[in-house]
This record gives C-alpha cells, structure tokens and sequence, in this order.
C-alpha cells in the first residue's frame, strides 16, 4: 500500500497524518472496488447482451425488492461505518491538548504574521518544535484566507473578527509548506508560508537568538531573502512592472512622487519609514493598503532590505 | 360535465369570512397586549408572540385562501415551502448556536494528554 | 392563443376543461407563492439570526418605531385582505357591480397602508435612522442599532413592492371585471390575485410582532 | 418521415420564433443560446488550463486569470448547467412524453426564455464593466469589498433565478394537470419523474439564492452589516444562504442527468427499466434530503463542529438513492439486447465517470478526510466528473437521442462515436491527474503553482484539447445534419415513450388526436407486437 499512499499523498508530518492515511486508503480502496465492480458488470453486459439481430427476445424480469434491499443496505452499511470512523477521528483532532504551545497567527492580503508567547513575531515563516503539540490560534485582517498544512492533512478557514485555531503535534524535522486556500485575490496562490519543525535546542536557541543563517548572511544576500519570504514580493517587483505597490526597482536615491503632491528622495531613513509605517507616505497613483511590519522585522533584516532595495538601481 | 366552477367548490361565505375578520383582530389585539407583559424572559415574549401570529396565518391561509376547501395537494404545496424554510432556520441556527472553538462533546479535554481524545 | 370553445372564451387550446385550466392555474400560483415565502424567509432567518447575535440593539433601536402607526397598518392589511375574499366570493356567485366595488374598496385600503408607510419611512429619514452606512442617528446608548434599521428597511421596503405590485395586478382585474370578463365560469384571475394579495398579508403579521412588538 | 407542415415549417420568420409560446420552439431557442453559453464557457476553460501548462505567467496576468476561472464557473454553472437539460430537453419532451399539447403556461415559458437572455446579458456585461474575480461562489466579505464588475454579475444570477423557478412552476403544474388520459403517475416515463424532482428543487431553492444575492448588493452599497464581519455580521450565514441554494443546484443540475439515463439504457437494451419504482422515489429522495446537506460545503469554515457532523451523516444519506439508480441501471442492461449507438456510448461513459464522481464523494462527505481535501483540486476534479462527466454527458446522451425528433435529421452515427469516444478520453486525461493533485496538496483557484505539480497540470491540459477536439467534431456533424432534408423516421431507436408516437419533428399541437396510453413507457413488447 505504501506505493498508493506516496501516489496520492503528501510526505506525514504527525501522527495524525498517518491515521488520516488510512482512512484515505480505506476509501480509496473501496472505491477502486465499487467502480470496477460497475465498471466490469457494464461491460459484460455490453459485450455478453450485445444486439445480434434485431427481435432478439429479452427479460422481462422488471424488479426484485430482494435485490433493491441488498443494494439499499449494503451501501449504507458501508457509508456508516466511514461516517463513524471519520466522525471519530474528526473529534480527535478538534481538541488541542491544554499544553500545546500557542502562536497567534494573522493573516491578511497576502501573508502570513506569527507571533509566540514571548514576543517573538515572523512573517510566512514559522519555527516549531518537533514532538510537541503546537496550536495556532488564527484570525484575518481582510478577508477569509485558510490556513492548509498539506503534510498534516489539517486545513482551517481563518475569518476576520474572529478566532480559529487549528494544532498538531509534528514528528518529522524539516519544512513544510503551508498555503492558503481560501480564494483571496490577486496573490492568492503567493500565500505561502514555512513551517520549521526543528529540534527541541535549534528551536529554543532559534526563538533567542533568530535564525543563525540571518546573523551570519551578508546583508543584500539576506535582504533578497526577506524580499522573497516576508511577502514583499506579492506586491512589489523588482524588474519594474506595475502590482498592488511600486516596484523596487530604481527607486533607491531617486525622486518619488507622493499622493499629497510633495516629492521626496528615497534615502534609507525613507525606505525604513516606508517599511514600519506605510500609511505615512503614499506614493503617487497607489492605494494605501501595505500593513506595518513593525515589530516583525529585526533591525538587521530592516538593513538588509534596504540594502538589497540600493543593490537594484 | 357542468362547467360552472362554482358548483364543485365550496369556500365559506360571507359570514364565515366576517368571522375569521373579527378573530384576527381579536388576535392583533391579544399579541399587542401581549408585548406589554413581562413573561420573564424575552424568548418567551418571542415565542408568544410568532405562535399569535401563526394561528393567525393559519386563518388567512386556511379560510381566506381556501387551503381548507381546496385539493390537498395546495396545502402539501404550502406546508412543503415553510418546512423547507424551517430546516434552513433550523440548520443555520444549530451552527450559530454551538459554535465554539472547543466542541461541547469535549469542553475539558484531559490536561497534559498529547492527542485529546 | 386559437379559442376552440366559443362558450369558454378564456380556456386556452392546451386545456381540455375549464376545470384543468383552472386548477392548473392554482397549482402555478400556489407554487408562486412558496417561491415568495422562501424569498422573505430569507430575510427572517438573517433577522433572527442577527437578533440573537445583538438582542440589546434591537430591542433598543425599535423604540423608534411607532406602534400606533405599525397596529393602524396591521388593522388595515387584515380588513384590505377581508375585502379581497369577499371580491373573490362575488365573482363566484356571480355579482359584477359587488366584485367591482370590493375590489376598489381593496385598492383603498391598500392606499391607505402605503400612505402610513410613506409617514413613518419620512419620520426615520428625519431622524437618519436609516440601514447601513446611512444611519445617522445620534444618541444611541446600545452600538448596532443600524442593523435592525437594515432590516427594518429591507423587510418592509420588500413588502411594500410587493403591496405595489399587488395593486397593479388588482388594478388589472379590476379593469377586466368593470370590462364583464369575469363569472362563475371564470374567474380564475380574481381568485389568483387574491391569494397572492393574501400572501402579502400573511407576511405582514409575521413582520408586525418582529418589527414593532419586541418586549 | 414528416410531410407536410410541422412546428419548424409551419410559421416563418424571426418573430415567429421570438414570440413562439411552442413549447418545443422555446426548447430549441434554449438549446442553441445554451450552446452558445457552453461554447463561450469552454474558451474561458481552455484558456485557464493553457495557463496552468507553467507554474509561473504563461499567456495571462493573475488578475486576468481570476476573471477567467470565475467567468468559467459563473456562465457553466448559470447559464449551462442549471437550465441545460431542464430547459432544452426537458421543455421539448415533458409535453410530448405526457401527451400534452404544451406546458400548462405557454407564456411563462417564453418569459423564462427572456428572462434567461436579459440574465445571460447581464452577465456579459459584467465582463466589460471591470470584470469580476470573485470565484463564481462570491463569498464575502471578498465580494462585498472587490471591485469591478460584481453588481452585474450578481444581478444576472438573481435574473436567472426568475427564469429557473418560471421552469420549475411550469413543469410541475404540468405534470399534475396535462396528463394524457391513461397515463397515471406509475406509467410516466422517468424523465418526467425526473423533471418532477427537479422542478422541486428549482422552486425551493431558487428563492433563497434571490434574497442572498438582495442581501450581498445590499452589504455592497449600503453596508447594512450583515455578512460583514466588521459590522458585527457574520460571513459564514452568506455561506449557509449560498449553499442551501447551492448545493440542491447540484442536483438540479445532475437530477436531469439521471432522468436522461433511465430513458436511453432501456430503449437501447430493448428492456424495460429494472426497478421502476425505485428509480422514481429515489429521484425524490435526492430532491429531498438535498437539502439538507449544504453545510457538508463548509466543514473547515468555521462552522460549529457540532453542525458539521451533523451535515457529514445527512451527506451520507443523500449518497443512497443515487446508488440505487446507478444498480438499477445495471440491472436493466442484464439480458437486455444492448446496441451501442451513440446515446447509449454516452450512457456508458456516464455510468463510469458518474460513478468515479458520486465515490470521490464519499472523501469529501467524510468529515476528515475532506479537511484536507477542502479546496483542493480533488474537490474540483470531484465536481467536473459529477458536472461534466454526469449532466454534460447526459445532455449529451440526451441530444443525440432526441436530435432526430428535435429537428427531424440523423446525424452521422460513425463521427458521433468518434467523438464520443474522444470526449470520454479528453475528460478522464484532463481530471483524473487533478484528482491526484488535489490530494497532494494542491490548491484550486491557484495562479502560481509549486513546480512538482508541473507534470500533471500539463497531462490535464493536454486533455482539455483532445476535449476541445470531441466537441469541434460533435459539432460539425450536428451542424451537417441540418442541412441534409428530414430523413428522420418517427421511432428511430424502437422507444416506448408518447414522444416517440408523433412526427419527427412534430406538428406544432404535438399529436394529431390526443393519444390514449395503453401500455407502460417501456413497455418493448407490446410496441413490438403493435408493430
């Protein structure tokens, strides 16, 4: 089976994806079996009860309320004992464990904003650790966005003014992708976000201290990597085409057109402005629609996106 | 086969509808008064107050449209619409009213348990 | 529409009987008519629903309405819908100059119920106690009350359509009952104008209570 | 073969067939404008999947990309599939098959017709007043704050609602009153059955779309805060709303589908239908408890969990009565004399792919497994086999097994195979790879892909062409058979059905003399020894 299962399913991530893999397979199998069942039956009778000429004499058997029965109850036997199953698996995945680690999760138009306990805030990135249960307690700024871990079957709609939460416990180190699949908008199918699952001392030293690669990384280097994992990028080019927000491109040092009519150069005090308060100067013939990233960047990343900005005139 | 329509209907007259006019004021009245009381709790006053209103749907529907003289399949017609507008208000309620983050079948989870079964 | 029958000048070429037709015609309208209480049923599971949501706001926002005007209303849809029967009961039994004046006498009435409405609806546009956006009203204690004022405007405004249409289609039939069209042989259009001007009632006396009486 | 006049040739002129109350003209009228609504939604499905050959841009912007899927689903769904076989077929045969002269209201039906064309309009137009990338489900608060062309858009689906539920009072007053003498409700051919459910749902279900759409624009222009969540609304009561209508779509759309079935597998087996009485409560049955299955939609919305079991079991239910048709179908064709002509080929594929649809259903009716499935491309690969592969194919079944009485011509039989065998290998090469995306994690309504699913969205793009190619061909041969002259025979398959009694095509009052029913509607036997 374990051929079928890698066919049709992602890699597990918790034990939960492994239940829900069977009954997946369960399904899968029963109904490879229904449909060549009608699939075989069809085609016999094709074959076997083919016109040969053209008065042939056929049945006259019209019902059989012994034969209705057997296919009126045998298929509701069945979807029962599925309902039955599902139902209890269902309830066994609705209830995080009182200990489970909590992280607020935001989502608006289009990413993904985490922030633990102690403070520690990220955008479409996200460290857990491996074996213990985590809870994300999730609500949106805009729109219903959904919040879909494919490698551990779990998928929750997250709605504005309101909280939904969705956990798991993961056994497997590594990332995992998390994507949004609740329809909204342009960069929906950009939604993406990482999920580390890392061990128990890379986690804690991570949730300290940030990521060691970010400390070490050279600063264009690192603020590439920013642009491309903090969402900049669903809205902002860096070749010069037109999104939601103005490109990047040739911007550093240069004259930009305000909303107001005011006309500012884009210094690196400008970029940082832009960056922790967007609402405070709207670029001439956009929406003002960026969310803050304050308190979501560390001061080093700040740096570095405004270097990787200056490294695209 | 007579073609007068009125020979193989039978819908009451003018007394009976005077009648069922003087009921449903008598009714508009009571439902009135009725808001005035304190039943002690609103959803009572509620409850009241739609159950005055469907006796008198009730008389409009039976007399006035003549579900009580007419072939069953009218009534069927009728009482199949609202049972359908009853299972949306039914359904929509069940969800509004047990929507929670923790599902009520299991409002302690076991503490310290890894899967809260 | 060929006319096969010149003793059943209304009974249309794909009907055998005059009886078939009419019941055909019933069945239709009948049919009708749950598709509207679907339609406003709609707004009553939403109101419901957004009133369990916020019972504060909108037992505090219906204050603002006027039970006299909403009970004198009520009165006059319950004699108008009074009038319409006895309209129907004078076609069947063959009485034109009766069918004619009741039927006016609905259209009166029904007059009347718009005028009211048109005196309340110009009392909340004073006091910017209107749906959405455009609620304006100062003072409130209780937040959200412009919800109920939503749905006070989107129940009675859809019924008062529908009271309009109501009197398009008996200011129809009434033409062709002063024209002679109608008898005990056919009068189906009476009868199917009054079961939908009865709709139109039945829907108020579920408004009125939701409305105007929250204790 | 017709001589003399019949309902094509016996008026002439635009205005005759714009102001027709014939109900087989309306049928036709219908047919073509919903041909043309399946050719305009095929392009729109054409040109997404050529967009999805790459995981980044190939030929369109993802703001023209979401127009493009939304205009796909909102014209199949509105403008095809709802009134499809109900409108078409359904306003051509009812009549005939009831021995009827008409529907029971001549005019309603032509205004449905005109209702459809102002809605179909509307529709149009919203392509022009700044599009509209809601996803045909306009869920809010997405469409309560996007721009562009929402309003018409929603406008024309509150149109067409009018035209849907005009339908659905016809038949069923039809049904009850225009019965030919000696047909009595357990000699009524399915299709009529079918119909009957059908025009059920239509005239439940319907209005609760209308006051939902009323209550969307509302939110839209007057913020009346009741799906807004910033309003104190709640987003998910748009989601009940839209799925109590939305879901009992379903089976308008796929009730006409099976009714379809239960004529052409006896006719082309020579045997009366197995199990007649099942198949006619089992179409109510859906009618019926389709409703109650709606919130099955919403199970990781946020809806209570609580409700979501609830909708799970009443899902399962609903899955019964379909299986019991598909059984009994079988056990028609069992010692039957089975001819595989095109409508019955049609047949075939319908049993498989509706069988391949209604078993994924099971996953998505499971509370569990659908966590994972929700929104993914097994839920649209779902969908297109019970849409497509049970009500198009049916449709399809159905036109060819009607063209000859419809416009009185045969069609090339030999192209009409090929075709049908194309379009079943286009289907299954376009949504089975889809299936198996859809479990893998792939999202549906997605612009950019991740690169492994690359393979598969290229398979699945491939058989969107060779789908194209069996609809291309399917059409130049319907459209050379109406240049040929009438050489239709009145009874081409051997049907038992009153249709099958008159002229092909009929004269415009249907029969010469109002037929007495004496033997059953499959009743091969007695038609033989008649013959």
């Amino acid at each position: 089976m374990n051929w079928l299962r890698s066919l049709l399913l992602p890699a597990q991530g918790s034990a939960y994806a492994s239940e829900y893999d069977t009954l997946f397979l369960f399904i899968t199998l029963l109904s490879a079996f229904f449909f060549l069942l009608i699939a075989a039956t069809a085609g016999w009778f094709v074959w076997r009860y083919r016109r040969a000429r053209e008065q042939a004499p056929t049945s006259m058997v019209t019902q059989s309320l012994a034969l209705e029965l057997t296919w009126t109850l045998i298929p509701l036997a069945i979807v029962m004992g599925i309902f039955f199953w599902s139902l209890n698996q269902y309830v066994g995945a609705s209830v995080a464990p009182g200990d489970a680690m909590e992280i607020q999760v935001t989502a608006k138009k289009w990413l993904w904003a985490f922030e633990y306990q102690n403070g520690t805030r990220t955008v479409n990135e996200v460290h857990i650790p491996v074996g213990k249960p985590v809870k994300f307690v999730m609500s949106s700024e805009d729109v219903i966005h959904s919040f879909f871990v494919p490698s551990m079957r779990l998928k929750q709609d997250v709605l504005p003014n309101r909280y939904t939460e969705l956990w798991f416990t993961p056994t497997t180190t590594g990332m995992h992708t998390l994507l949004c699949a609740e329809y909204c908008g342009r960069s929906h199918s950009d939604m993406l976000g990482k999920i580390w699952v890392d061990d128990d001392a890379t986690f804690q030293k991570w949730l300290e201290e940030g990521d060691e690669s970010t400390r070490t990384m050279p600063l264009k280097e690192l603020g590439k990597m920013l642009y491309e994992s903090r969402g900049c990028s669903t809205c902002h080019s860096i070749d010069g085409t037109r999104g939601d927000g103005p490109s990047l491109r040739n911007v550093f040092a240069h004259d930009i057109k305000l909303a107001d009519g005011k006309t500012v150069i884009a210094d690196a005090n400008y970029i940082r402005e832009s960056i922790l308060e967007p609402q405070a100067k709207i670029v001439l013939g956009y929406e003002p629609i960026m969310p803050t990233f304050q308190g979501l960047l560390r001061e080093r990343e700040i740096l570095a996106l405004i270097e990787f900005i200056r490294s695209l005139n | 086969m007579s073609s007068d329509l009125s020979q193989t209907q039978h819908h009451g007259g003018p007394k009976l509808y005077a009648g069922v006019l003087a009921a449903l004021l008598v009714l508009t009245a009571i439902t009135v008064t009725a808001s005035y009381v304190d039943f002690g709790s609103p959803a009572v006053n509620v409850v009241i107050a739609l159950a005055i209103a469907s006796i008198k749907a009730s008389l409009v529907a039976l007399y006035f449209m003549h579900l009580r003289y007419d072939k069953p399949l009218l009534s069927i017609i009728f009482v199949g619409g609202l049972f359908f507008l009853g299972l949306l208000l039914m359904l929509t309620m069940i969800d509004a009213g047990t929507r929670a983050s923790v599902p009520y079948w299991n409002s302690k989870p076991p503490a310290g348990g890894p899967a809260a079964r | 529409m060929s006319r096969t029958d010149a003793g059943e000048p209304f009974l249309q070429h794909h009907f055998a009987t005059p009886e078939q037709q009419f019941e055909a015609g019933k069945i239709g309208m009948w049919l009708f008519l749950v598709t509207e209480i679907l339609l406003f049923g709609g707004l009553f599971v939403g109101y419901g629903l957004m009133r369990s949501r916020n019972p504060a706001a909108f037992s505090e926002a219906h204050h603002h309405l006027d039970r006299i005007l909403g009970l004198t209303n009520t009165v006059v849809l319950l004699v108008s819908s009074f009038t319409m029967v006895m309209a129907v009961h004078a076609a069947r039994t063959d009485r034109r100059k009766r069918l004619v004046a009741f039927l006016a006498l609905t259209l009166v009435f029904a007059g009347v119920f718009l005028g009211i409405k048109y005196i309340e609806y110009s009392h909340k546009f004073h006091e910017g106690l209107l749906p959405g956006k455009f609620y304006s009203h100062k003072g409130d204690t209780v937040p959200g009350q412009f919800q109920f004022f939503s749905f006070y405007f989107m129940m009675t405004g859809l019924h008062g359509i529908h009271i309009l249409g109501g009197i398009g289609a008996i200011l129809w039939v009434l033409r062709r009952s002063v024209q002679g069209h109608f008898s005990s042989r056919y009068y189906t259009p009476v009868d199917l104008v009054g079961l939908y001007w009865h709709l139109v009632d039945l829907i108020w006396i579920y408004l009125f209570p939701l409305l105007y009486l929250i204790s | 073969m017709a001589e003399g006049t019949n309902y094509l040739t016996e008026t002439r002129g635009l205005k005759s067939w714009l102001f027709t109350v014939d109900h087989k003209r309306i049928g036709v009228m219908y047919f073509w404008s919903i041909m043309t609504a399946l050719f305009l939604g095929g392009v729109f499905a054409m040109l997404v999947r050529i967009e999805l050959l790459t995981p980044r841009q190939t030929i369109m912007s993802a703001e023209t990309y979401n127009r493009m899927f939304t205009l796909h689903g909102a014209v199949m769904v509105f403008l095809v599939l709802i009134p499809s076989i109900a409108a078409t077929l359904g306003n051509f045969v009812l009549p005939l098959m009831l021995g009827a002269k008409d529907v029971a209201f001549p005019r309603l039906n032509l205004a449905s017709y005109w209702i459809y064309v102002a809605g179909a309009l509307f529709g149009l137009y919203s392509m022009i007043a700044g599009g509209i990338e809601t996803g045909w489900t306009f869920y809010t608060p997405y469409s309560t704050s996007a721009g562009g062309g929402v309003t018409p858009m929603v406008l024309a689906a509150f149109i067409l609602g009018f035209s849907s539920i005009f339908t659905g009072i016809n038949f069923i007053a039809t049904i009850h009153k225009l019965r030919a003498p000696g047909l009595t409700w357990f000699k009524m051919p399915l299709f009529v059955w079918g119909m009957y459910a059908t025009s059920i749902i239509q005239v439940l279900a319907t209005p609760i779309l209308g006051i939902t759409l009323i209550l969307l624009l509302m939110e839209r222009m007057f913020q009346i805060g009741i799906f807004d969540a910033r309003l104190g609304g709640d987003p998910l009561l748009f989601q009940h709303f839209f799925w109590f209508y939305s879901h009992p779509v379903v089976y308008i759309m796929i009730l006409p589908g099976m009714a379809i079935m239960s004529e052409v597998i006896p006719v082309f087996s020579r045997k009366t239908i197995f199990g007649y009485k099942a198949i006619a409560f089992s179409s109510i049955a859906i009618a019926v408890v389709g409703f109650f299955v709606w919130g099955h939609h919403m199970f990781v919305s946020g809806q209570s969990p609580l409700a979501g079991a609830i909708f799970s079991f009443l899902t399962f239910l609903v899955a019964i009565p379909s299986a019991i048709k598909v059984f009994n179908w079988l056990a028609t064709m069992y010692k039957g004399s089975i001819s595989l002509e095109a409508p019955m080929l049609y047949a075939i594929s319908f049993l498989l792919l509706f069988a391949i649809g209604g078993l994924t259903g099971l996953f998505l009716g499971s509370i569990a497994t659908d966590v994972h499935l929700h929104d993914t491309y097994f839920v649209v690969a779902h969908f297109h086999f019970v849409m497509f592969g049970g009500t198009v194919i049916a449709f399809l079944a159905g036109i060819h097994y009607w063209w000859p009485k419809m416009f009185g011509r045969m069609y090339s039989e030999k192209w009409a195979r090929v075709s049908a065998v194309l379009v079943f290998v286009g289907f299954n090469l376009t949504f089975i790879p889809q299936f198996i995306m859809g479990s893998r994690g792939m999202p549906r309504r997605y612009y950019n892909y991740l690169p492994q699913f690359q393979p598969m969205h290229v398979a699945s793009t491939i058989g969107s062409w060779v789908l194209g190619l069996g609809f291309l061909i399917m059409a130049g041969y319907l459209f050379a058979s109406l240049r040929k002259p009438y050489d239709a025979p009145s009874n081409p398959w051997g049907g038992a059905t009153l249709e099958w009694e008159t002229a092909s095509p009929p004269i415009t009052h249907n029969f010469e003399t109002t037929p007495a029913v004496t033997h059953g509607p499959y009743d091969y036997a007695a038609l033989r020894s008649d013959a």
